[in-house]
């Protein structure tokens, strides 16, 4: 199934894109999608924020085919 | 109820007068606390020259409504308000409104900072800060309490 | 600082942007926190018709630089506005309006609501409430906390 | 010895006057001049406040010639 992914700020710059579409197996957690993404593109990044369908989840929520995952740093506005 | 996310420079004050000037409130309003964030030259003792505001189109938005629907449920409100600038911008230059009406400026006060504290801590915007001495994303928020 | 007692009715935003326009802070406040206190049509549910303050000229004043300096002491802040209106006052006029300028939030947040509650506490200012049934002074302020 | 009181508000209304120059004798305390008011006023007055010279003072304390002495009900500014 697939997956959108989107990045932003730092880790949007580190990634060297914005956003892509990744292939990805059945019962994979967000967690388990950012440390596959990590490994790949082999970089570190700490204190990731995750959300799934532009809410923030647990890093064990369960994504489902077409979600839109976005994972960016600490959020810095106001 | 009004979010926005403004993408060119605004006043925070003239908005307040234009967006109380369309409510249907007078007489049940007595309290309306509201706070303005606002472009600052320096931070952590760097020098800045101008700050470039990335959001998460969507997500944004939907998070600052999930944060006032909280205020809404907690405290008896009237009305909110909140815009958020991004992009470029300059010294001076607004970045953030939030304001809240209530009868009774307990519930204005509370909400109003609390509104505030939530947006820092997790509404999607991130500041990338040109100084003098080169470009950088701001790490952190300074705390609140 | 400006402490002012104001005799005709004023629009609270209005005078925030003139008072910030005549500061010399631009670059070094980050925080602007603000509150205003406007004539309800209702208390203690009593139907308000109009209202009329009267004040103590001369302590009225000195007790509210006496709270602002305190704030001053307390905090950092970079500039306080007080503008508090007195004689008769119609239903959506604003009576009161409290603003500090500060680099942080924490500052600005806090002096605004603490010198509110003292102005309400302590500042030598008296309501008389005319409504449907008749004229009565009102004897106490609603909770804050 | 002389001192000027002001009222206000609803005591203004109670005392029938916003202010007047009373004579009373030296060494007596703000509370005692607000009790022998009462007194030839016949009035009751609970809750006063009560300020010297445009500050507020405790209730012991001791008036000299020519203050400024204020009585008036809790303020409801704001």
């Amino acid at each position: 199934m697939q997956v959108s992914v989107k990045y932003f700020a730092s880790l949007r710059e580190l990634m060297g894109e914005a956003s892509s579409v990744i292939d990805i197996e059945e019962n994979i957690s967000v967690s388990e999608l950012w440390q596959s993404i990590l490994e790949s593109k082999k970089v570190v990044f700490d204190n990731v924020m995750m959300a799934v369908n532009m809410e923030y989840v647990k890093s064990e929520h369960q994504l489902k085919s077409g979600d839109e995952v976005a994972f960016f740093p600490p959020v810095t506005g106001g | 109820m009004l979010i926005e996310i403004r993408k060119e420079a605004f006043n925070a004050y003239a908005e307040m007068q234009y967006y109380l000037d369309e409510l249907d409130i007078d007489g049940q309003y007595g309290a309306t606390a509201s706070f303005v964030g606002t472009m600052r030259d320096f931070n952590e003792d760097k020098n800045i020259t101008s700050l470039t505001l990335e959001y998460y189109p969507g997500m944004t938005e939907k998070h600052l409504e999930t944060i006032v629907n909280g205020a809404i449920e907690k405290w008896n409100l009237l009305d909110v308000l909140i815009l958020h600038r991004v992009g470029k911008i300059k010294i001076a230059e607004d970045i953030v409104l939030v304001a809240t009406w209530s009868a009774h400026r307990k519930d204005a006060f509370e909400s109003c900072r609390v509104i505030m504290e939530q947006l820092k801590s997790g509404a999607p915007f991130w500041k990338k800060e040109e100084t003098t001495t080169g470009v950088k994303w701001v790490e952190k928020n300074t705390p609140g309490f």
